[in-house]
This record gives structure tokens, sequence and C-alpha cells, in this order.
């Protein structure tokens, strides 16, 4: 089985790859977002926790 | 919890105290990423190159190795989310809310997945990008109450409250998906709509079963990673005044 | 209203906080019949959070309240507790009347009839008007009514005196004096210092409760 | 002040409060026969094809009807602090909300009943599917103020509650309106319905069962 014929998926590369590609996306994002914005909430944190305490 | 013995509800307790929840979860994050890429790869590399062609659907079938386990993970993580409604009902656990929450995006994640994926593998059998067919009329349902999920926990601004009202709804919309189910699977068969569920047939290859299985435990895998992740951040944005994220904060910075 | 005399009230170790602010922590205080406690702080110290916490609205974050040695939710709190909060719990669509008539089939009857508690709040004749045609403070003496009616021990009010003249605050004063003469209790919140002689009074100032 | 005696003074109270706003409660009938008028101008008017389309578009609209109807269910309540009152009494809350859901069927889903031969005729209904209609409106509408009871008390402290609680509330109230319209389409054809009746009398019973009580905690949590 060669590269070309694999990634042509007997001819319905369209949907296949439509469908791992989306789901990737999907998936990743679900697992990225919370991530980012931790790393954002944990820098406003600290930022706050710098400042002198009223 | 009186029915529980004693250490059991002491090893509960601790484990769902927030910085040792936070802790635990930093630990295991890395081990289940590594599980998770163990049974990815084999489950893709045996879906998309070692599976035998369908001899009537070409390899276009090979869809279903994403998108019956995403149909299967909307399913579990919805009625995981209602069992961890009851639990915060039932006794006021905080860390069952943030699961809860925390769980409806990447729920509603994989019912859109299961959509999308059953639209494009349903295109060149049906010739049209959507059909009203059981399984995929359910999904679409059960995106809808995903989304009533996301948007009543977006619009209570008291995030106690919030959890309280969600928890209702998960076990609500809980007793109700079979109910919806079946109701949906009696009207398509009423309305003659076509089906196509390969799943259906007990007849299928070893050589096919293998890496959908193997897939369906490796989104098992990546729901654990993405949850505690998520999870992470809720307990950050609910305790954020709390002794234990400064002290986080202090080791960091 | 023959009351026993184990009826208490007890708060122990109450704490609640509100989008992330304590509003109080550690709050600690009992009462029997006969006696009235004031709650006072400034704007936002939790006052009203206080008094819906007691009437089971809302949650505390920690801490408990008994009521005759029991969790309040095993008791007969519910059956025992009065609330006038600041929306007054009558419908404007319905007459005096029909809405005192209503709040009866809700709970024990007491003492007055209807006809006697409204004129004891100065509202008589005012039976058939609907509640829409009444003023602020004439519709605060509807849900002052309410609680003569029917037969409470402990009558939980939230700034009783707003939106009511000199002659209405003298109408509560005495209202609350001849309650808990009569082994009643009372929990307020007010801005306006009680003129009441020779009362049992425990306040508590709710900005230093942390 | 036995519960009996608490839960028919509810009835009769929230009765009395529908006479006296009686203007308000026609909106809903009003909007169901709208939206039955609009059908035939949009897909025009052969007379098979509204036929076909009866059952669908009756049961579609009284399910919009109900939707629409839903929001004064708890909202004076709400907002003039008749709800603390009937959380501060000693009786069972969800019994108290049985109450208030029977006098809002009464005053909301009653009248579909008889606005609904009018619309049978609108859209060319046969006459042999009449009885049906009827027995799903009296089995079915009770369903839809049970389910959406819980919606209500979920949204009812928001601003704009309204979005959400369609949001919240149509995709459980899509199995009514599989078997209810599906029974009326089956008695037009004269089949008989026995087994869609026994299931929305099925579904009516559970959710006269199951309802009030998350629709009590739901009230609970939006008081707080």
């Amino acid at each position: 089985m060669t590269l070309g014929s694999f990634l042509d998926m007997g001819g319905y590369a369209f949907y296949v790859w439509t469908s791992y590609g989306i789901t990737t996306a999907v998936l990743l994002f679900n697992l990225l977002a919370p991530i980012v914005q931790r790393k954002q909430l944990l820098r406003q944190l600290a930022l706050k926790q710098k400042r002198p305490q009223r | 919890m009186s029915f529980i013995p004693a250490p059991i509800s002491r090893f509960f307790h601790r484990t769902a105290s927030p910085p040792h929840f936070y802790a635990l979860a930093n630990r295991f994050i890395p081990w289940l990423t590594v599980l998770f890429l163990l049974l990815l790869i084999p489950g893709l590399y045996g879906g998309l190159i070692m599976a035998p062609t369908d001899y009537q659907q070409g390899d276009s079938y090979r869809i279903i190795y994403i998108h019956v386990p995403a149909a299967w993970m909307s399913l579990f993580i919805y009625v995981l989310m209602a069992v961890m409604g009851g639990i915060a009902l039932i006794w006021r656990m905080k860390l069952a809310e943030v699961m809860l929450i925390s769980s409806a995006p990447i729920g509603a994640g994989f019912t859109f997945i299961a959509l999308v994926t059953g639209s494009l593998w349903g295109k060149p059998m049906w010739g049209t990008w959507w059909v009203w067919d059981a399984r995929l009329t359910s999904e679409l349902i059960l995106l809808f109450l995903y989304l009533g999920v996301i948007s009543l926990h977006g619009a209570i601004e008291d995030k106690r409250n919030a959890a309280r009202a969600v928890s209702i709804l998960a076990l609500v919309g809980v007793v109700n998906i079979p109910i919806i189910h079946y109701s949906v699977e009696w009207w398509n068969t009423l309305h003659q709509g076509p089906t196509v569920s390969k799943m259906d047939k007990p007849s299928i290859h070893i050589s096919m079963l293998i890496p959908l299985l193997l897939m369906a435990v490796a989104f098992k895998v990546y729901y654990a990673i993405a949850l505690l992740q998520a999870a992470k951040l809720e307990l950050l944005k609910r305790e954020s005044s709390a002794q234990w994220v400064k002290n986080l904060l202090e080791k960091t910075v | 209203m023959e009351h026993l005399p184990q009826i208490k009230l007890e708060v122990a170790d109450l704490s609640c906080s509100r989008d992330d602010r304590l509003l109080f922590s550690g709050l600690n205080f009992s009462l029997s019949p006969g006696q009235v406690l004031l709650l006072e702080g400034s704007n936002g110290s939790g006052k009203t959070t206080l008094l819906r916490v007691l009437c089971g609205f809302r949650e505390a974050d920690d801490g408990q309240i008994f009521w005759s040695g029991q969790p309040i939710t095993e008791s007969t709190f519910f059956a025992d507790t009065a609330y006038v909060g600041h929306a007054d719990g009558t419908k404007k669509e319905l007459t005096v009347a029909e809405n005192l008539r209503f709040a009866l089939a809700l709970s024990r009857s007491g003492k007055y009839s209807i006809e006697a508690a409204l004129e004891k709040v100065q509202l008589a004749g005012y039976d058939d008007n609907l509640v829409q045609t009444l003023s602020a403070g004439q519709k605060r003496r509807v849900s002052l009514a309410r609680l003569l009616i029917t037969d409470k021990i402990l009558w939980i009010l939230d700034e009783p005196f707003t939106s009511l003249d000199r002659q209405g605050i003298t109408l509560i004063e005495n209202l609350i004096y001849e309650h808990v003469k009569q082994g009643g209790m009372v929990i307020l919140t007010s801005h306006h210092d009680l003129s009441l002689p020779q009362m049992n009074l425990q306040r508590i100032h709710l900005d230093s409760c942390h | 002040m036995s519960l009996t005696q608490a839960f028919w003074a509810i009835i009769r109270r929230d009765l009395l409060l529908a006479f006296r706003r009686r203007a308000e409660m026609a909106n809903p009938l009003l909007f169901f026969v709208m939206v039955v008028t609009l059908f035939p101008l949009a897909v025009g008017a052969q007379p098979n094809l509204l036929q076909t389309m009866a059952p669908g578009v009756i049961w579609v609209s009284a399910l919009l009807a109900a939707l629409l109807s839903l929001d004064g269910l708890f909202r004076s309540d709400f907002e003039d602090g008749s709800l603390e009152q009937l959380l501060l009494s000693p009786h069972s809350l969800s019994i108290l909300v049985l109450g208030k859901i029977v006098a809002h069927w009464l005053v909301t889903g009653l009248p579909l009943l008889l606005i609904a031969p009018l619309l049978a005729l609108f859209l060319g209904l046969p006459e042999r599917a009449m009885p049906t209609l009827w027995l799903t409106l009296i089995l079915a509408t009770p369903v839809l103020s049970l389910i959406g009871a819980i919606g209500v008390a979920l949204t009812v402290g928001l601003r704009r509650g309204g979005m959400i609680l369609s949001l919240l509330v149509l995709p459980l109230y899509i199995p009514v309106l599989i078997f209810a319209s599906n029974a009326v389409d089956r008695a037009a054809s004269g089949l008989p319905v026995t087994a869609q009746i026994n299931i929305l009398l099925s579904m009516f019973l559970l959710s006269l069962v199951l309802t009030p009580l998350p629709t009590a905690a739901a009230l609970k949590m939006s008081v707080n």
C-alpha cells in the first residue's frame, strides 16, 4: 500500500480526512483552552498578589 | 455519608479537597497522556491502515473509528454529569460541582464530533449531508441538552447557585434521555428513515473491531485528561482567594 | 400562645460569603422566648443575607442553626417562623382580605381574626380594597397583619420600618413589644433605633463579625 | 392548615388571579390560533397538503403556546415575594408547586381544548380525528406544564430567562410531540391509536410523580 493510496482513502479522502481533521480540532480545543485560560488566570492572580494589600 | 465506612469517607474528603485534588491532577496528567498515546496510535494505525476495506462502503467506513466512540462518549459523559449532579446535590461536594461543569463543554464537543462525522459519513451513502436518521437525530437533541446545561450555567451569576441549577438540570435530562432516545427510534421506524448503523450488524470483523475498541478507550482517557485540565481551571476560578491558591502562586512566581 | 420553655434559636459558628467576599464568620448567638435581636451594620454587611440564611432560603458556608436543639430542617422551625422581607409577599390583584385568607390557609391561625388584625394595623375597612390601590406604607401594614393572624413564634423582619411614617413606626414597635411579652421572639434589621424601654434586646453588629 | 387545604387554597388563589388578569391569560391562546393561521399562508392552501400537515402543525403550535405561557407560572410570585412565603410554609413545597401547576394548566392548557376544533376545521383535519385530538391534548398538555415548570423554576431568577427556558424545555418536549402528533395522524387515517394514547398516559403519570420535586428544588435555588 502506497502513501498515495492511503491518503486517497479509496476516493473518500475528503470525507475521511475532514472527519479526522474536525475531530482533532475540537479535541485539541477542549484540551488547550483550559490550559491557556489557567495560565492567564494565574498571571492575573499573581499580579494582584504582588500589589500592596489595601 | 453515614452508610459509607469512615476510612473510605475520609479518603474521599481528603481527595476531594481542592488543593489535594489540584496536586493529584498534576501528578496524573502526564501518565494519562502517555496512556492516551499508547491507545491512540495503535487505534489509528489499526483503523486507518490495517483494517480491510469494507466491501459495501469502501474506505469511507473508516469514519466510524471516531464517529462511534464519540457518540458513545457523548452519552457516557452526560450520564456521568448526572451522577456528579446527584453527588453535588446530596452531599454538597464542591468537587462534584466542578467536575460536572468542566465535563459539559467536553461532552458537547464529542456530541458535535458525532454529528459532523455522522454527516460526513452519510454524504457518500445517502447523497445528502443530513438525513433524519435515528442516531443523528438523537445526537442533535443531546447537543441541545448540552447547550442548555452550558448556557444555564453561564447565565446564573452566583457560582454555587449555578452549580445547583445545573445539577438539577443534568438529572432531569438523564431521566429524559432514554425516553427521547426510544421515541426518536420509534418515530424513525415509522417514517421509514434510512439506516446505515453498521454497528447493529453483529458480523463485524475482528480486525475492524479491535481498533474501534482501542479508540473508544483512548477517547475515555482523553476525557479524563481534558476533564482534569478544565477542573483545575474551574477550581482556581472558584477558590481564587483561598490560602492554597496563594501558596501555589508563591511557588510559581 | 402556650409555648414550651425549651424553645430556643441557636446559631453556632455561622459563616457566609457572597461573590468571594466574606460577609461574616464565626457568628454565634442564641435567642429565647421574650427576646429581640437587632442586627446592625452598614450596607452590604450581610444583614439581609443572614436573615435569609435563617429563613432557610440561602445556605450558609459553614455552621449550624438549631431550633429547640434540633437542626432547623428537622424541627418545627418552618411552622413557627414568619418572614417579612423587602418584597411584601402580597398579590396586588387580590384584595387585602383575600391575601390574608390565603396566608391563613398556609399556616396555623393565631389569636387575631382578619378584621381584628386589620384594625390593629389601622387598616380597618380596607378588607375589600385591591392591594395595588394601597400605598407602600399600607402594603407594609398588610404584611404585618399577616403576622398577627397566624400563630408564629419567631418573627424575622427585614427593615420593617422602611416606607412607614412616625405613627407606623410606633405601631410596629408596639406589635413587637406585645409579641415578645407573650413569649414570642423577633429578629430584625433596622437603621432606626428601637425606642422601647424594658425590652430584652440583643444587638449584633455585623461589621465586626469576622 | 392541612396540606390538602393549602393545596386547594393555592389553586383557588391562582385561578382568582388568572381571572383578574384575564386579558393577559388570553395571549397564549391567541398565539396558538395565529401560528396555525400562518401555516396555510406560508405553504399554500392545498387541502391535501394541509390535511397531512394538520396534526403536526397543531401540535407544534400547542407546544409553542405552552412555552409562551410558562413564563407566568412563577414570575409574579418570584417578584412580589409570595414565593418566599411559600418556601417558608411548613408544607412540602413540591405539593404546593403542584397546586400552582394545576391552576396554570386549567388556565392555559384547558382553553386549547376549546379552540382545537376550530383549528382542525381551518386545516381540514377529518372529523373522526377530533376525539383523538382532544384526548391527546388532555393527556399531553399537562405533561408540557409539568416539564416546563422545571425549566421556569430554573430560570425565574434570570433577567433574560426566556431564551434559555426554550433551550432547556423544548428538547424535553420532543417525545410528547412525537407521540401526540402521531396519534392524531393515525386517527385521521382511521387507524387505532391505543398504543400512542397509553404511552402519553404513562408520560403524564410519570411526569406527575417525577417533576414536582426537581421543580421545588430549582425554586429554592432561584430564591437563594
